[in-house]
């Protein structure tokens, strides 16, 4: 657990966090959307570019080996945080990138490319890809085109009343046609945290690949990809402290170098042709082209800081806000919250709609109290559809959260409909 | 006035809860509807608010006749309930004349005063130009009878 | 012109620039492969990230609009430098995802996706594209990739003897079965300056769209878009002073409009559901997740930086270092130089060989001395098997180099040969 | 001595020349070669370096004997001489034995004391671990070995 004096100190480690908004104190409750940058991670940065840049894995020159170590270390440091090998992390520009690799990945393969050791990843007609009902479009849109690309059938595990995943048509859903199985570790708008084992070992009784998007898990909780067993997982550097242009793509190793190459180009081959290709192993098949290398130092730091606090002191704290936040919420008159109630099932992300004000107003009043929230669907447009709202009002929280950030924002809520007359 | 009072001023407020306009649509296959029809469906993908706007134009006296279904926030709502009594008033040229002077307006970031003459009720929606996330909100209405209109006309030229 | 007292004023602005390597002097010739950033490059991130970080186009509270508006701000003086509107431009994470959105969006195409407007970028058996034999790598694997997708015929356009491309067999070679002809504007190694109307023209005879790799122009000379006439172009943010982890794509935005998407997920839909969804137009259809925001802010301090000095400037500057740089390696005994000697025909990127040295040795022998090289194949193996060479030694200047730069380089040049006993 | 010094010691740059072991391959149809032969092609991917490297096992001594052909800069090259001449000394055991050595080497960033006895003249080598984009070319060679010895073995399982 953080002390109140830990977190105030950690407050202090992000400049941002300092500054007055409207006339009022900041209090950011949109860290789902994207996290604030503590000055070590800053200072990363401008350290690289002020003493080391240069291109990575290509130069003999001593900037180059310098450039090339940190970019390194930067692998090796993600690699560690969330239980990984380090060749098993390959560097994307976000989360949404990473999912898209592995999706056209396959779709390569079922295309006939890739040689005999993709074949393992074709799939066509008869087969089925199957996600859920409560994705982020980032894992919902790439294998629905997977499934338009090649021919297979997209289906869905729905959301229960209760902000958990339906789950007793599983056996029925994902069946032995079932080639994928793609699901979020926690989702960004109920804070649901899903039952990574259950759905996993279902992947595997039917042999199909369990791809996980821990965007809202690595950020909160301590995460060990070897330990859920999953085989592709995804996450985003901006979510994590880190800075913004970097994500990564976990893959077990023999998997990563079976499946054929997305993005080609320079540093990603071995030998090309004007009428052959032979790739690199992974993780530099996935890498072609100049890589966001102060991002992936910047993102080592963010790790770095993030280690010295620790995950499962993060976690209690995060812990305690989510059980303070839900509370609140239910508190105030005319608010319905989405999503479960179970303190240890949920993350500090908590969504509603307030009756008769719209989310952007709802958001906009917040606003001009210096609280800041995200307003809208949250990339999230089938679980809205499935609670019948077009748009929520969510607040959700980071390391950086403090229960004065969370009084700000309640008290404000109180307030909204009020002003807009309708109380 | 604070920023936020000018935003949601009480003619906002008021126009969100009346919608005006806001009817039954005819949709593609109506009965008795005007040969120059035009309908557009709009949406605004950060919130998903959506907005269906038809127009007819009266084939004798070029007036404009608006209905609309949608949901949103107040300012989007708003902002279709007092461009449907607007509307009424105008043929499809003063329609474009108000709806350019609205356009600048909104780009304005608080530096333009409204002309009330004009615009009517929609002056009140100088506050929103202060706030760039709310400027869709304000022109999403607006975009769906532009849309609408050019239909109605092409469907007038294709007679 | 810059004078001699600009041009050390601009070297004050790079911070990387005033260490010493090795004991001596760094002379960074390595610009070709990376660029150093100036201070106000590096500036400009620290303040996004202390004052302003938010994610874009989904909030409504001020951090967000804060942050939209510096993004959008980036986007515009990004567009205005190269001669683009500001829809236009879509950003990346570097040239090569750029040339592949262009490659895998016709790709999806040509397998269906993206309907009828879609149906001009369709191709396959019978068609072909053509690149050429001095292409980056990221400007020839994708299109191999393509060719494989869609059984289309992947051609080249040759490498005459003096580095320039032999165009006699343009109108066999690009002719009624062409759908893509893509060339780079600037060769990475020989440094020769491509004639883009010739091909430009040529693509238009025969309907191909024309694809220009921009790398090693933009950061160079004055380069206007809509005046090349290009159908899609590619560059790189950290080869013209900006951030890494950023790079965009130009389109004409009537075909940016149609050409389907390739990376889905957050923020490029307007509505999905569990079976369909519809895509935004240009530029958000293809910015898929959260953008390297501070990215682009970064780079926009940089056009910012180049468009103050004035790109006339800068090449002209280039221009005399390109003469005094070939003028002195062709001095040093036993170098054999590849590539043009016209000045006004090359930028100031000098590949060579040294008779009896590997290129490796020669970059580790001049690194000891403080000068930074690229040795290698530099991502142009056809290049280099054309010219019967497995790796030059290539020194690459930017607008920060001076002519001290190139002394120290020819001084360390001229000694290799009796460093390793072969002189 | 500076780095540089270390790095190309006059022993390195003699080998570099000398090419112990560069001789015209067999090849897969090679005649009157052992029937424990193996062959393996590595490349450099940054520089296009690449080396192919042929070992026969005696059946009976269980001696190798090693021909290579390749490119490359000054410390590959080297290194594939040093290991020629070292390996015509060894058996596959032994070659393993020193192969983990000089793999240490090359990883210790100058921090680890070659043993002499055991490299031989690849202990020179000591200074190449300065220059971590250096190793990938000292090591090239051995890689080669270790994966056409693999090969050799097997061919030998087979039989
Ligand atoms: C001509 C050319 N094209 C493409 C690229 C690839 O650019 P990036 O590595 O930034 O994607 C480069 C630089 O490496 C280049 O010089
Ligand atoms: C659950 C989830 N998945 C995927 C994403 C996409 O991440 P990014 O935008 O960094 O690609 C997000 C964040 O927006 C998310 O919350």
């Amino acid at each position: 657990m953080l002390t109140d004096a830990e977190v105030s100190r950690i407050r202090n480690d992000f400049p941002i966090l300092g500054q007055e908004v409207n006339g009022h104190r900041l209090a950011y409750l949109d860290s789902g959307a994207t996290s604030q940058k503590p000055q070590c991670v800053i200072d990363a940065e401008v350290d690289f570019y002020s003493a080391r840049n240069s291109a990575v894995h290509r130069g003999a020159h001593s900037l180059a080996v310098a450039a090339t170590d940190a970019y390194e270390a930067g692998r090796a440091d993600t690699a560690r945080f969330v239980g990984a090998a380090t060749n098993e992390i390959v560097w994307t520009k976000n989360a949404t990138e990473a999912l898209n690799v592995v999706a056209y990945g396959l779709a390569n393969a079922s295309a006939g490319l890739g040689g005999a050791e993709a074949e393992r990843f074709r799939l066509g007609p008869g087969d089925s890809i199957v996600a859920t009902q409560m994705e982020h479009h980032a894992n919902l849109i790439p294998w629905q085109q997977l499934a338009r690309l090649t021919g297979a059938e997209f289906r869905y595990l729905p959301l229960a009343d209760d902000g958990r995943l339906e789950l007793d048509g599983l056996e029925s859903i994902v069946d032995s046609s079932t080639k994928v199985l793609a699901f979020t570790h926690v989702s960004n708008v109920l804070g649901t945290i899903n039952p990574v084992a259950r759905l996993v070992a279902r992947a595997r009784q039917v042999g199909a690949l369990a791809v996980l998007d821990a965007c809202q898990s690595v950020p909160h909780m301590p995460v060990d990809f070897h330990a859920l067993d999953v085989d592709f997982a995804a996450f985003s550097g901006h979510k994590m402290l880190g800075p913004t242009g970097i994500g990564a793509l976990y893959g077990r190793a023999e998997l990563l170098d079976a499946l054929p190459p997305v993005l080609t180009g320079g540093s990603m081959i071995t030998t090309v042709d004007m009428d052959s290709v032979e790739f690199m192993p992974a993780p530099q098949r996935f890498e072609a082209g100049t890589q966001p290398v102060a991002q992936v130092v910047g993102l080592g730091s963010a790790v770095g800081y993030l280690t010295e606090l620790g995950m499962d002191n993060v976690a209690a704290h995060e812990a305690e806000l989510a059980e303070y936040l839900v509370a609140g919420v239910d508190r105030v008159p005319g608010v319905r919250r989405i999503g479960p109630d179970a303190a240890g099932e949920r993350i500090a992300s908590v969504a509603f709609e307030v009756e008769g004000v719209h989310a952007h107003d709802v958001g906009q009043y917040l606003d001009a109290q210096g609280v800041a929230v995200r307003v809208g669907h949250h990339c999230a447009q089938p679980l809205h559809r499935r609670y019948r709202i077009a748009a929520t009002t969510r607040a959700s929280a980071a390391v950086y959260t403090t229960q004065e950030d969370c009084d700000q924002f309640l008290g404000a809520l109180a307030d909204v409909r009020k002003f807009f007359g309708v109380s | 006035m604070s920023d936020l009072e000018q935003l949601y001023q009480q003619i906002i407020l008021d126009h969100a809860k009346e919608r005006y306009g806001n009817k039954p649509l005819i949709g593609d296959t109506g009965q008795g509807r005007s040969p120059l029809f035009g309908s557009s469906h709009q949406v605004n993908p950060t919130c998903g608010d959506e907005i269906t706007m038809e127009v007819e134009i009266d084939p004798d006296t070029g007036r404009l006749a608006v209905r609309w279904d949608g949901q949103g926030c107040s300012i989007s709502m708003a902002s279709a309930s007092v461009l449907s009594e607007l509307a009424e008033d105008l043929d499809a040229a003063e329609f474009e004349e108000v709806r350019e002077a609205f356009h600048e307006l909104m780009h304005s970031r608080g530096k333009v005063e409204a002309d009330e003459e004009l615009l009517g009720d929609a002056a009140a929606f100088q506050g929103v130009s202060k706030f760039p996330a709310r400027i869709k909100c304000a022109l999403l209405s607006w975009m769906a009878l532009k849309d609408s209109l050019a239909q109605a006309r092409t469907a007038g030229g294709s007679q």
